[in-house]
């Protein structure tokens, strides 16, 4: 099979459809990650016993297994108990369910990291909790979470194609499409390749300056 | 040329290692996977039987993705496809045809009633809410864009399963696939509220036949030899009735006149 | 004679079965300056800690101006401190610890002036005025603007200090805060906390290994061994003329590893 | 019996009652389950080997090595999983390369996950201070014998959390392997699906395998994780 | 009168812009105690440390036991030193550092026996037995299937100088080895110091703030500041009657400091 520069340019306007798909569906299921984080974070450090394991055990359980077998029973399972989700949505629920189960142990690890003497100052200072937080721990916590959230929002990023599963016409399908109408697989499939690598290049980038403006905070 | 079997080298390779490897979807009843796991249905046992004419006592047979079963052609990973691929120009230039095998018209699936009466894929074009799933590079895409429907209102679904799930859940509003294909699909959804449309107007009755790569016509024209006497015999027949399929169908046709149809 | 600033009424912590202090009581006078010394791990820093509502004692009672620091009367009894009452108890004390622990994402000047803001709603421009003159006292206004990280062990620990005075406290706790602090740089940290004994009157508590300046600083001297207190008294007498052997050898060490007396 | 499509003039075939033998589709699914490990294990082991290789090329003295190392990670991070497996399948063989599917998933995978190990290698590496190094030098140890017999076996104590979760990242993306045609877990699942028509039952059974599966990886890590633990407890703050 | 052991002869030393040490030369003799005191930063890390070959020289030359450290002959010139040359020198050479350095994941006696057994072939039987003597000698003996978690930092210290000696070089670096333990835990490590200075005819170079003890160890002070030497001479003259008034601040602000001298 030989390479054809024609047909690269034939499909390309139908793949650069798909990368649309693709880069909405990882904007979306980022936010939502973010979010769901942070909720699995916090309850996970619930004075109340069962809400913590509770939370712990879901949280493991979404991390332990495929986001692909997720995504099946998002689409295909839920409408048997009334839950009907377009498939982009579908597909966005699973990535920021799956995600958020990551980016809960970033939170973790980001406040974990805040010195023990910070809390205690607060306290001497007389802060209340909520001022701690909102002062104190999260502005020295978040930032060094920046490059380890962007890291899985590549992940992300590079596991869309699994939402060709339930139906959604991203970059992958869009290509798989393509490759099955014309009975050629090499121009699409390493279009997608190199379209994959240029973001991933990109954002190593993003990545380096990201790590250098918020990675380190001097004490 | 036709050439004989005898100097053909894949067959002889195919003969030396035992077995011929096939590649097959998942699709009753063109093919069936057993809970034991063996695999059968119309397509692998005419292959088989063929094939042990043919002096190959056996057949591996992987299950493939559609899409993925003329590149795997092309990548030496199957010496043979049998698997419900219907034949089209666009095929027959892909890949060597034998002669027609396993015939069968379109079929669309729908709620009971047929709400939007549908009754060709123009139907469904001219209706610019509706929306019909097919398998991704299968004949039934092809034929609903071709039709008209655009591209945002074909939705690619993976599977069979996956496609009843999408009509009963009202996702899509019809779902095309070959007649019996649905049928296998409606009986075990056992779904009184679901109802075929058969056969698509307007859509041609397809078939398909065992698809070499492209350099092995010696191979294919060994295999057409063998299946024109199966034909002869009765025993095709036998093969595939059994599974809903028309033997009178395949005879009446021929891979050539497949192959130039528009 | 004034009441005491500081009860301490048979207080008992452990870490899990470890018990860092047992049965201890003592207590301080308004104004006064007391020096805690002993080995290492004999609870020094716990008792300070303990003060700060940092740690929660398993028995006993604190009292602060004759005040429940981890009770409150309750429907005529005692219950044990809530939050709010706890935040009262800590508007009387300020303490510094040996690593400073400034909040590194803020400004010198900032850090002096959130807790005034934050806690007593201090306004911002009144904040900074009494900030400025804080770190004048400690000789670090020249670096109001600076970040923590810009600033050597000795700047960051004088800032420290004025942070927690800041808050206006009548209690100061220091713990240690010179033992981190490069041999050269020791003596401005000292010199900072002179001047606040000659200045104000208020009460303070330091924990130190600097044999010397609890000499010259302190009122009063107690030597603590795990978990209780073995021997107090003036500093002539504790330095000069110890009575218990464990306070004895003690000083013996110290003294033989080079420390000035 | 399903009812009949009044409308098809096709003949209906199966004159059989249509009953599900569950028993033996589970035990086709437990089929899937076995290449599922095959695939993980064998996945894992080349994962840690290239993972070394390109953990330690990154941190070579040579420029040339740790060019190589890192245009391989960069390269296998960088681009889908799946478009690698495609490539291992489907166009490697154009190239002379003929796979079997296991090998091309294996190969994929491994190669795929030992990219990230690799940072991992040599993030854990660099973990180990600088005064260790020095100590080294210090007792006029070589390069090879500080690495191998003082900077190893610590750095090896800080790899091993994230090579467990590296190895169920690796047990996961196993389940994209059914793109070419490998029978695993997923991809039977999905057969049993087609075959008996039931979603849940096929998917609910795969869910529980790969979390009982991610379970004994994270516990038999933590088990390796004590047992090489011992005696060093308090060295890391 | 022999001739030195240690030659160096104007070395310099810069960390990018900023120059550490400037043409700085100074000998040693064979079995000299040298005590290296100064303010921080002045650069004395830096040359034991560029003894030691963990930092390259910009300039000059150093000379142990008359054979160039960083050059050798070649072809009858001078090249830069290769590894195999630097090798064959540390074999001269021990250091301890301020923060031990043991090896966390050995056991004491392996951290005793890794590099005899590495770098100079000894058996595993050998090893272990002069190990156990150097063990005796430091006093640890007893704890020699310890893990070096399992010690305080005074054994850890004893056990780090053990496994310099087993190397058996003829000149031996400490470096601070005593500021980063508890005050009650120093005179331990010194007593070894002592012992090891009274019963061998090493050679040692010792960077300290402990002037107590540099006073009474060693033969000879370098006071250094800012990359050179200010001033040298015997302890009593040094701390005594110090000439330079930049070495008298320095031991003022240091005993003001409670160290005593
Ligand atoms: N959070 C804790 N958990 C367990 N043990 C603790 C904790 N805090 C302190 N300890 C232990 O309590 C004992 C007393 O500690 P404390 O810090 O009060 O001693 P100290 O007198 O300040 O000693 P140092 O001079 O070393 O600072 C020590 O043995 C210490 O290990
Ligand atoms: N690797 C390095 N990179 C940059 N600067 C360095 C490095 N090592 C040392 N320096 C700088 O060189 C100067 C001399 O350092 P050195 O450690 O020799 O001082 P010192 O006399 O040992 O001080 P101290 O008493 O604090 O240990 C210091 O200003 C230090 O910051
Ligand atoms: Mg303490
Ligand atoms: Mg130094």
């Amino acid at each position: 099979m030989e390479w054809d520069w024609n047909f690269v340019w034939q499909i390309f306007p139908t793949l650069l459809q798909g990368v649309k798909i693709t880069i909405i569906a990882t904007l979306l299921g980022s936010v939502l990650a973010v979010f769901v984080g942070l909720a699995i974070a916090l309850l996970r450090r619930s004075p109340n016993r069962l809400v913590s394991t509770t939370t712990g055990f879901i949280a493991e359980f979404i991390r332990g297994t495929p986001l692909l077998v997720q995504l099946y029973f998002i689409f295909y399972v839920l409408p048997d108990i009334g839950i009907l989700l377009p498939p982009l949505v579908a597909g966005v629920i699973g990535l920021g369910l799956h995600y958020g189960t990551y980016t809960a142990e970033v939170y973790r690890a980001g406040i974990d990291n805040v010195p023990r003497g910070q809390w205690e100052a607060a306290k001497a200072c007389n802060l209340t909790a909520r001022q701690t937080w909102t002062r104190i721990i999260l502005p020295q916590a978040i930032p060094p979470m920046m490059p380890a959230l962007a890291n899985y929002f590549i992940a992300m990023f590079k596991e869309t194609p699994l939402l060709s599963a339930i139906t959604v016409l991203e970059l992958m399908n869009q290509a798989k499409s393509v490759a099955n109408t014309y009975y050629r697989y090499i121009e699409p499939i390493t279009l997608v390749g190199v379209f994959f690598l240029t973001i991933s290049l990109i954002s190593v980038v993003v990545l380096r300056w990201l790590e250098q403006r918020y990675g380190r905070i001097e004490r | 040329m036709p050439s004989t079997a005898q100097d053909d080298a894949k067959l002889e390779q195919l003969r030396a290692q035992g077995f011929a490897r096939v590649a097959i979807a998942n699709e009753p009843p063109y093919t069936a996977v057993a809970a034991d796991g063996k695999v059968s249905g119309a397509a692998p046992d005419v292959a088989r039987v063929i094939f042990q004419h043919l002096g190959v006592p056996d057949i591996v047979a992987s299950i493939s993705e559609y899409g993925a079963m003329i590149p795997g052609l092309q990548a030496g990973r199957f010496d043979v496809v049998t698997a419900g691929l219907f034949m089209k120009p666009e095929r027959c230039a892909a890949v060597a045809y034998s002669e027609p095998v396993l015939c069968d018209a379109e079929a669309l699936l729908v709620k009971k009633g047929n709400p939007k009466g549908f009754k060709s894929y123009g139907d469904i074009a001219k209706d610019t809410s509706a929306t019909v799933g097919a398998p991704g590079g299968g004949t039934e895409e092809k034929l609903a864009l071709e039709a008209g429907v655009p591209r945002d209102r074909v939705v690619v679904v993976p599977d069979g399963q996956s496609g009843l799930k999408m009509v009963q859940d009202g996702r899509i509003d019809a779902y095309s696939l070959p007649v019996l294909s649905i049928n296998d699909l409606i009986k075990k959804a056992n779904d009184p509220n679901l109802e075929v449309i058969a056969p698509v107007e307007g859509a041609p009755v397809y078939c398909d036949g065992a698809a070499f790569k492209k350099g092995d016509e010696a191979l294919r024209d060994a295999f057409n030899v063998e299946l024109a006497k199966l034909k002869k015999s009765g025993e095709f027949a036998k093969i595939i009735e059994p599974y809903g399929f028309s033997a009178a169908a395949a005879m009446s046709t021929t891979m050539e006149k497949l192959c130039a149809a528009k | 004679m004034a009441a005491p600033i500081i009860e301490i009424e048979s207080i008992s912590k452990s870490f899990g079965a470890f018990q860092v202090l047992d049965q201890l009581s003592m207590q301080v006078m308004p104004g006064e300056k007391l020096a805690l010394i002993g080995p290492s791990g004999s609870g020094k820093t716990t008792i300070l800690r303990i003060l700060m509502t940092l740690e929660r004692i398993d028995g006993g009672h604190i009292r602060i101006e004759g005040e429940e620091l981890y009770h409150m009367s309750k429907n005529g009894g005692l219950a044990p401190a809530d939050e709010k009452h706890l935040t009262k108890m800590r508007q009387k004390i300020g303490m510094v610890f040996q690593l400073f622990n400034l909040f590194p994402h803020m400004s010198v000047l900032d850090n002096v002036t959130l807790a005034p803001i934050l806690t007593k709603g201090v306004s911002r421009a009144d904040a900074r005025k009494r900030a400025m003159e804080l770190l004048d006292m400690v000789g670090m206004s020249a670096k109001a603007d600076a970040m923590p990280s810009q600033l050597s062990g000795g700047q960051k620990q004088r800032v420290a200090i004025a942070r927690a005075l800041a808050l206006s406290p009548k209690i100061m706790l220091f713990d240690e805060v010179t033992s981190a602090l490069d041999p050269e740089l020791v003596e401005e940290v000292l010199n900072v906390m002179r001047k606040l004994a000659a200045e104000t009157d208020m009460t303070m508590l330091l924990v130190t290994h600097e044999m010397g300046f609890a000499h010259d600083f302190a009122d009063r001297v107690l030597f603590f061994d795990r978990g209780r207190i073995v021997e107090e008294g003036k500093p002539d007498d504790i330095f000069r003329h110890p009575k218990q052997e464990r306070t004895q050898t003690f000083l013996r060490k110290i003294i033989a590893a080079g420390h000035r007396v | 019996m399903p009812p009949r499509s009044a409308r098809s003039h096709f003949p209906q075939h199966g004159t059989k009652p249509f009953m599900i033998d569950w028993s033996g589709y589970l035990s086709l699914i437990l089929q899937g389950a076995v290449v599922t490990v095959q695939l993980t294990v064998m996945g894992s082991i080349l994962a840690l080997i290239v993972a070394f290789i390109a953990g330690l090329g990154r941190i070579s003295r040579f420029a040339i090595l740790r060019w190589l190392a890192t245009a391989y990670i960069e390269f296998f991070r960088g681009t889908s999983i799946f478009v690698q497996l495609f490539f291992a399948y489907f166009v490697l063989p154009f190239m002379g390369i003929s796979l079997t599917p296991l090998q091309a998933g294996v190969l994929a995978l491994g190669l795929n996950v030992g990219a990230y190990a690799a940072e991992v290698v040599r993030g854990a590496i660099l973990s180990v201070g600088r005064e260790q190094y020095e100590a080294c030098t210090a007792l006029n140890l070589s390069r090879w014998q500080c690495m191998r017999k003082v900077i190893l076996p610590q750095a090896l104590l800080v790899m091993l959390p994230t090579f467990g979760n590296n190895a169920i990242e690796l047990l996961k993306a196993t389940s994209v392997v059914s793109l070419i045609s490998l029978a695993d877990m997923t991809f039977q699942a999905n057969i049993v699906r087609s075959q008996t028509g039931s979603t849940l039952i096929p998917f609910a059974t795969i869910l529980f395998l790969y979390f009982v599966f991610a379970l004994l990886i994270s516990f038999g890590v933590r088990a390796l994780e004590r047992h090489m633990a011992r005696g060093l407890d308090g060295v890391r703050t």
